[in-house]
């Protein structure tokens, strides 16, 4: 059916939602923002057509207030709702909600969110789309005994997961049968602590294995393509940290068969608009079937970069009912991207989050260089979402060139005031194991747990030469205000003072 | 202008004898240097020692001033030449009690220590959440827990002393 | 001959010394930076690892200071020197002292400079090359009488230029044979004033070209390729203000036929590292050589992003002896790239330059923006150099959708405290000329020549509405300065207030 | 508090009533708003009207204040409502003598019109060299050149009246 859009209600916040409405403003179409009181002064609703306020700052106060954003949707004229990631994006209910209401989700039909959504459903449309999955159940564990029974037949070590998981919640290793009682126990409370849903399944544990992923997108003609894979195997606590196009273990064949998986099962799904099929890659280039993401991904941009396409440009043109403008054929991969996801948090103290207010910040461009950034100098990172910052991608020819690429803007960028992880990255990059591409989801794990040298000090002398002119700047001002000047105020000078001596 | 600071571990001393158009001759630690400053803005000082160019960026955050320069960030205090008490306070601190503060704002989750308990460096004591994620807070050093000021669900502010280990 | 290259010499200033920086250090080379006593705070001195002093602003005496450049680079160890574009970029005596010294200039070979680089030397080696180029001379004009004739046989409408010419300096176009004693003289006494020599010839005046040029790149030994067309038709008085590649006049069976054409006369000239083959396009898809620029451009990102390869990378890996990484099949275009000018001048009062401080600067990002940025807030553009500040370049899929990017980005860019022409950009953006790519070299002075009425008001009462807010802010501020905050100081307020009321 | 501003070429009268959490109620020529307003950082402002959302960034520079408006910059004064006197020689200069202005700092290259001269309006009086590029200046209206100050060779500042037309 094809509709025509003129107006898309955002229902997220950070850099995604500035990236949504970016990408509206550049297909003609307006856009309305929704914030929490804690995002009053954020970007998303700087640079929105309309900005309107949800609730208090908690999460389920605001935007995961489903009945909320519709009702916003109705009142401002919105055509269609963009979920971004996280948040409402995989809530089939608020889907259904919107199908009811005739207000257009950029997203897939909630069946399909449905059929793909539970990890365990997802396993049995695997099966019939005849795709490889890790070996296991394909239900939910009705008791530990069916666990001990599942878990004999395919051999420990195994994976407890929960059905309805995300993020590494109700996630077990499971190495023995003797572990296998209480492991069992605890990933079932923890599933149901976060998620609602005890249900939880096992699964074979596939060793050193790299995450790699499908991106897809499908018309509501019929048409499905795969637009090559991410890989995604640097992580800390299964949180994805470092992303990049194409993945170093991936031929040419491999991507197109699993591509060809990827589709199948999305077709078989009655699977429309973005999506990912992600899998587990084993050393011997066998892969598994893991997930399906129904939405578009934080780690979307490695894909626009090597393919040339922009995702929610495609997004928006699905949703209206527009066919595909291409064909399998037609996709072609050049070049290298590699995503680093900037985190108000510190590294050098157990990954602490850091939100505070941004007192200095200055981000790298020129060649190669995308940032997709939703904070700014001055903005107070708040207590209540998630830490992500911004997302540097760099682009080159080659791996090793976005490597350096990479390492050169990390360089340039300085965020002050709140810890990041910025410094971690420039570690990773360095490390000889990154650089030729030997990572696999425990890589970042076994690095952070090596004794690191710090990095050399550029300059023995320079730190302390700057430190003491930045003081004797500060009482030379001090003792000429009778000129004051744009550059140096009293004022900043009083608070510079104040942040010398505290 | 003489400027004694602690900068990266170490004490230095520093004098500054401004030149014509923001060169400067340093003497530091003994020797001298030729260094031609400019002030592009507050807080970002383009540095030439020796023609070798640093962008040095100041940092004035909640916590100690930092430097950032190139792909480093170094803390640093100034130190008062007339007043020897605070670095001998600053310098001198490792053997008393040693406070667990809140390293930024968030709500007690759990308390994985009494006061009165005897604990090991490293063990947990605390659990706090912020931003979505839950963060164990450590014992600082081997110690008896005292003052443990707070319970589950209270909110906490960045530098609250949440505990002290004596 | 191979050559290992360390330490770089940057031989300018502004938005190219910095994407010269960037490009060195990707590379993992170490950079020198030059700069005039106007220039000390400039970007370029802040990001090099070394900056050295050259001398008071004029350019004669220091970024055009040949002889102390090379000086420096001695001094300080430095391998090579990159020109960049204008300053000593095309003296082929400097390239030649280089040569001399042992240094490396990153360019040509100075003899392939001479040869190019006066126009009838180039145009009597483009018919060497059998290549097409204007009917007219190839020599200059002896006098009026050879002129006269040269004119006759070719019949008017016809163009003197001079033959050391740029910029439109030493230019006339003479459409009957009574201007043409007056144009004569006054080509002649402009061109020696421009450029120490009175040498013009004439050729036949092309209606409304296009003005179309290859990229090309040669190695040490032998091999040279063509990477597409740029189409930089939209100019103001010969000066460049909107590039893009590809052009939407240009066949894939005519690209190959200039692409060739070009390769043809470089390798005739003994042409190594990166240059550009300038060609008027006609309405016939007739192609006639123009110049050839025997070095890198302000408009090569286009061609970078198109291509997706570095430019500035490979011009390091030419110098250093390197061959060629790839042959010309394996060159492919993808999508569509289009680059601003930005400048410090005044669309709205006859585009007088705008030199001054920066008080604001608010830059795009996001998805397909590349900013080559050479200014800061806070920086003050020099009185003494071009009035470039910045290159704003979007690519995106289509040429369509590179629109709408750059007029996405134009929408984020606020420069505050001096004029820039990006109000400029945003009406050829917005033209309907434009947009179906029906320009030619005289398409934008017969635009500027239009009425155009102001753009239509956002909001009628939005800005007096936050010209007050400003106002009330500003006040309530003095008055609550007993609890000064980071984000309103009381000397900013001060300012501000002077602001206001100046 | 009662603002007035000319914007636009327009004199508007504002009341501002500001009310909790940085909204206002803005009466405007009659009319009545409820915005809310708040400041990100000095000069920049999120404005929001009956759900409309604005960036709107103060440009402080040599000249007029100004307000960049999504693709618009609009020029503003704040007028001092107990005195009109600014308000009238502002808005009432059109028939007296007009100045020629410096539009930037730059060096005077050559002299079109002598003092004394009848010129036309938009006729060149003289040209001035800045950034590598000549400029012409014109006459604001047809009238006597008077006061030319300047001869070839001279440095220029921005604002510097360099003749006046009678």
């Amino acid at each position: 059916m094809k509709r025509i859009f003129r107006k898309i209600l955002i229902a997220n916040r950070g850099e995604i939602a500035l990236r949504l409405i970016r990408g509206c403003r550049e297909l003609g179409l307006t856009t309305v923002a929704v914030y929490s009181d804690a995002d009053r002064a954020a970007l998303h609703v700087l640079e929105a057509d309309e900005a309107i306020r949800l609730g208090p700052a908690p999460a389920a106060e605001s935007y995961l207030r489903g009945d909320l954003i519709l009702e916003i949707a109705r009142s401002t004229g919105a055509d269609a709702i963009h979920p971004g990631y996280g948040f409402l994006s995989e809530n089939a209910d608020f889907a259904e909600a919107c199908e009811r209401s005739g207000i257009k989700f950029i997203g897939p039909p909630s069946a399909a969110m449905r059929m793909l959504g539970s990890k365990t459903r997802a396993r049995q449309a695997a099966d019939a789309a005849g795709m490889p999955r890790t070996p296991g159940s394909v239900q939910g564990l009705a008791s530990l005994a069916e666990a001990h029974e599942v878990a004999a037949g395919i051999g420990y070590p195994v994976m407890l997961k929960a059905a309805a998981g995300g993020g590494g919640k109700g996630m077990r290793a499971v190495s023995s049968e003797s572990e296998l009682a209480s492991a069992f126990a605890s990933a079932r409370s923890e599933a149901e602590r976060a998620f609602g849903s005890g249900e939880v399944y096992l699964e074979k544990l596939i060793e050193r294995p790299r995450h790699i992923e499908i991106q897809i997108l499908a018309d509501e003609h019929g048409n499905c393509v795969s637009l090559g894979e991410r890989e995604c195997s640097v992580q800390r606590r299964h949180q994805k940290v470092i992303e990049e196009a194409p993945s170093a273990a991936v031929s040419a064949d491999l991507r197109r068969r699993m591509g060809e998986a990827a589709v199948r099962l999305a077709k078989s799904a009655g699977y429309t608009n973005a999506g990912t099929v992600e899998f587990l890659l084993d050393s011997e280039e066998n892969f598994y079937f893991l997930e399906v993401n129904t939405r578009l991904q934080v780690e979307h941009p490695v894909t626009e970069l090597v393919t040339g396409l922009d995702l929610v440009h495609l997004q928006l043109r699905i949703a209206q009912g527009e066919p595909l403008p291409f064909a399998q054929d037609d996709i072609t991969l050049r070049g290298h991207a590699i995503e680093c996801r900037v985190y108000a948090e510190d590294p050098d103290n157990g990954f602490f989050p850091s939100p505070g207010r941004i007192t200095r910040l200055l981000q790298p461009g020129g060649p190669g260089i995308r940032e997709d950034c939703g904070v700014y100098e001055g903005w107070t990172v708040p207590l209540d979402y998630d830490p992500m910052l911004s997302k540097l991608i760099a682009y080159a020819p080659t791996r090793a060139m976005a490597i350096a690429r990479l390492e050169r803007a990390l360089g340039e960028y300085v965020i002050g005031g709140i810890r990041t992880n910025l410094g971690l990255f420039r570690r990773i990059l360095a490390d000889a194991d990154f650089r030729a591409a030997r990572i696999d989801t425990g890589y970042l794990d076994r690095l952070l747990a090596q004794q690191h040298p710090p990095p050399p000090a550029a300059h023995e002398d320079a730190p302390a030469i700057a430190a003491a002119i930045f003081e004797h700047s500060t009482s030379r001002v001090s003792a000429a205000s009778a000129a004051p000047s744009p550059q140096v105020s009293n004022w900043k000078t009083a608070a510079r003072r104040e942040g010398l001596r505290s | 202008m003489k400027i004694e600071l602690e900068i990266d571990g170490r004490l230095r001393k520093l004098d500054l004898h401004p030149q014509d158009n923001g060169s400067y001759t340093v003497e530091l630690d003994g020797r001298s240097f030729a260094v031609d400053a400019h002030l592009l803005r507050p807080g970002i000082l383009s540095l030439l020692i020796e023609g070798r160019a640093f962008r040095c960026v100041l940092e004035h955050g909640p916590a100690e001033p930092a430097i950032h320069l190139e792909t480093t960030r170094i803390i640093y205090r100034i130190e008062d030449p007339r007043s020897l008490k605070s670095r001998r306070a600053h310098l001198g601190a490792a053997d008393g009690p040693r406070p667990i503060k809140a390293p930024m704002p968030g709500r007690v989750v759990r308390l994985l220590a009494a006061a009165g308990d005897q604990v090991e460096a490293n063990q947990g004591i605390l659990v706090i959440e912020a931003m979505k994620m839950q963060n164990e807070l450590k014992a600082p050093k081997a110690g008896r827990v005292s003052g443990l000021r707070v319970a589950p669900g209270d909110t906490v502010s960045a530098g609250d002393v949440l505990a002290v280990i004596e």
